[in-house]
């Protein structure tokens, strides 16, 4: 049971430490684009860790309630909705024209709706 | 200038008032009057876990009967005042193509969610929520539809039931109250159950339900109302 | 086929319900399975999520490898991630790569864009017919067949396994 | 021992609520501010999630459910704003 204990609480400051560097990314890279792929990508596996660990850690008491489910279904409902959510949010990005850094190398996006591969994605 | 100064003005009135509000602040230590019978006999009266919701079921019921109403209320006021026609039924929202994404995992979220807000709802006795967390939640799930599908069909006559049938039961458990027990919604129709489990607190779990229930629909009544205002040429 | 998506959401929902309740008790399974036969019946009877699921023993167990190469992944992805954003100079060469896939179905376009979305340096921006519009943190190569074997070619291949 | 392991995350977690702050409040663009937000919120959730480890009491994890479903939602309903459409 000690070493469930430890497990979890080492679990938990590995994801606070993930935590930590999903918002120095947000701080330091340069474009809108960077800074939601750092923040979603730490964060997510930030979060994951975090509540397994707050799971093992509350086994202690696991007699009286029921925490190990709704950590289960936590961590689930994370990996679905946190991608999904910055991916539109990363698309209304681009449909605003928000610029690019200058180191952006190449934009196949930008090539295929002047190619007229796919039409341009209009604001109303 | 003079903006600025105001501005400032009115963050010192606010730091005036919350210095006057923390000085002044003596901690009660005590319950006093009803607070106290509550606190002491709720639980061996009522039978739920969750305090609050005893109060709001059992004795401040008839207030929650209220507050529905005026949900209703607002539900049915903001349909008037949209002024929706016939011909409103038939628009198309030109919009973006939402995102593949997006609708694949509404599809696959929708009924987790309203699920969860069912969960909510029957647990409200147990756990914090209640009819009204447990409506909102399920609300929730229809705008996320709304949102992956704008020009979705809302079965409108679904919701009238729902919401119109809840209704009824709420009050018909709460004469129920009058005949079988002490008075009105008092939940102790149905037997108590053994303390802390799903089917306890006599007829609170079930009462609840239907609360959320009709919070869900008439939500989901105003939500379907915006989407088709919404509708443009 | 219409049976198959009721059933495979039918479970999803309970095992929801009991993960919710935690607990085996006779009347929460009893009101689980009247809540998910509602439910499903309610928002799956026209649904195509699980049409093209497999339900062989084969495709659990490649389930279960995708799990693994999944979670394995997500931890390259944050170490990789972690470097970038530790080193002092920013070492970032971003850009926006096309990348094909083969799949049909939209649960497994679903699971491979999330997959993508959370693997190292790589988000998907748009997607539309079989094209997923990538950015990538590092583009090692911006040409089509090459990108698609390094981002996606991982994932496809078993995801080809689970999904028809 | 497992106490002090505890709060030396809530520590942690606390600074990089403020990194997030930072982003929020100097974000050029509107989508950084959201993107900020965003990151807030999954900080205030493992947040929500110790303080029901620390007092011990499981019902409390029905709340960062119910937060992080308002937070997606909350994301997909700004980006439709700016982007124009709904």
């Amino acid at each position: 049971m000690e070493i469930i204990q430890y497990l979890g609480g080492a679990l938990l400051i590995m994801g606070s430490l993930s935590l930590l560097i999903a918002s120095i990314g947000l701080i330091r890279m340069p474009d809108v684009y960077n800074r939601v792929q750092t923040g979603t990508k730490a964060s997510t596996l930030g979060a994951i860790l975090s509540f397994l660990g707050v799971g093992l850690l509350s086994i202690e008491n696991w007699s009286e309630t029921n925490w190990i489910g709704r950590v289960i279904i936590l961590i689930i409902f994370i990996i679905i909705t946190n991608p999904v959510s910055s991916h539109i949010l990363m698309r209304a990005a681009y449909v605003m024209k928000i610029p690019f850094t200058i180191d952006t190398k190449v934009d196949k996006l930008k090539e295929d709706i002047e190619n007229k591969v796919l039409e341009e994605p209009k604001d109303e | 200038m003079l903006r600025n100064l105001l501005i400032s003005l009115l963050l010192l009135s606010f730091v005036y008032i919350f210095y006057n509000l923390y000085v002044g602040f003596t901690p009660k230590t005590e319950l006093d009057g009803i607070a106290a019978h509550y606190a002491d006999k709720g639980a061996a009266e009522i039978g739920a876990a969750n305090l609050v919701t005893a109060v709001v079921v059992t004795y401040r019921g008839f207030d929650t009967l209220g507050e529905v109403t005026i949900l209703f209320l607002t539900a049915s006021i903001i349909g008037f005042f949209l002024k929706l026609t016939e011909a409103d039924e038939n628009k198309v929202i030109i919009h973006r193509g939402t995102s593949e994404l997006l609708v694949t995992s509404s599809n696959l979220l929708v009924p987790i969610i309203i699920l969860f807000g069912i969960y909510v709802f029957m647990n409200g006795h147990l756990t914090p929520g209640g009819g009204f967390q447990g409506g909102a939640i399920i609300a929730s799930a229809v705008a996320l539809a709304i949102l992956a599908n704008p020009n979705m069909h809302i079965n409108h006559q679904i919701i009238l039931w729902v919401e119109s049938i809840s209704g009824v039961v709420f009050v018909l458990i709460g004469v129920l109250g009058i005949l079988l027990a002490g008075g009105f919604l008092d939940n102790r129709v149905l037997p108590q159950g053994q303390f802390g489990t799903l089917l306890s607190a006599g007829a609170i779990p079930i009462i609840y339900s239907f609360i959320g229930l009709k919070v869900g629909a008439e939500i989901s009544n105003i939500l379907e109302k915006y989407q088709k205002s919404q509708k443009e040429s | 086929m219409k049976i198959k998506n009721l059933s495979v959401s039918f479970i999803i929902i309970m095992a929801a319900w009991l993960l919710l309740n935690w607990s085996f008790q006779v009347e929460i399974v009893l009101i689980g399975l009247i809540l998910s036969l509602l439910l499903s019946l309610l928002f799956c009877s026209k649904c195509q999520l699980f049409s093209e699921l497999k339900l062989t023993p084969k495709a659990f167990a490649y389930t279960l490898i995708y799990i693994f190469v999944f979670l394995i992944e997500l931890v390259k992805a944050n170490i990789d991630v972690t470097k970038r954003i530790l080193s002092p100079n920013l070492p970032i060469n971003p850009g926006v790569v096309k990348v094909e896939t083969t799949l049909n179905s939209k649960m497994a376009r679903l699971i491979l864009a999330n997959s993508i979305t959370l693997t190292p340096g790589t988000f998907t921006i748009e997607i539309h017919d079989n094209a997923l519009y990538i950015h990538w943190i590092d583009v090692k190569n911006s040409d089509v067949t090459e990108a698609t074997e390094i981002l996606a070619r991982k994932f496809e291949t078993y995801l080809k396994e689970i999904y028809d | 021992m497992i106490k002090y392991l505890i709060l030396i995350a809530v520590a942690i977690i606390l600074m990089s609520l403020l990194g997030g702050l930072y982003r929020f409040f100097k974000g050029p663009s509107l989508v950084d501010k959201v993107v900020a937000f965003d990151s807030i919120t999954v900080n205030s959730l493992v947040l929500i999630g110790v303080m029901a480890l620390l007092t011990g009491r499981a019902i409390y994890f029905d709340v960062p459910i119910v937060y992080g479903l308002l937070s997606f939602l909350g994301v997909i309903v700004v980006a439709r704003y700016i982007q124009g459409g709904l």
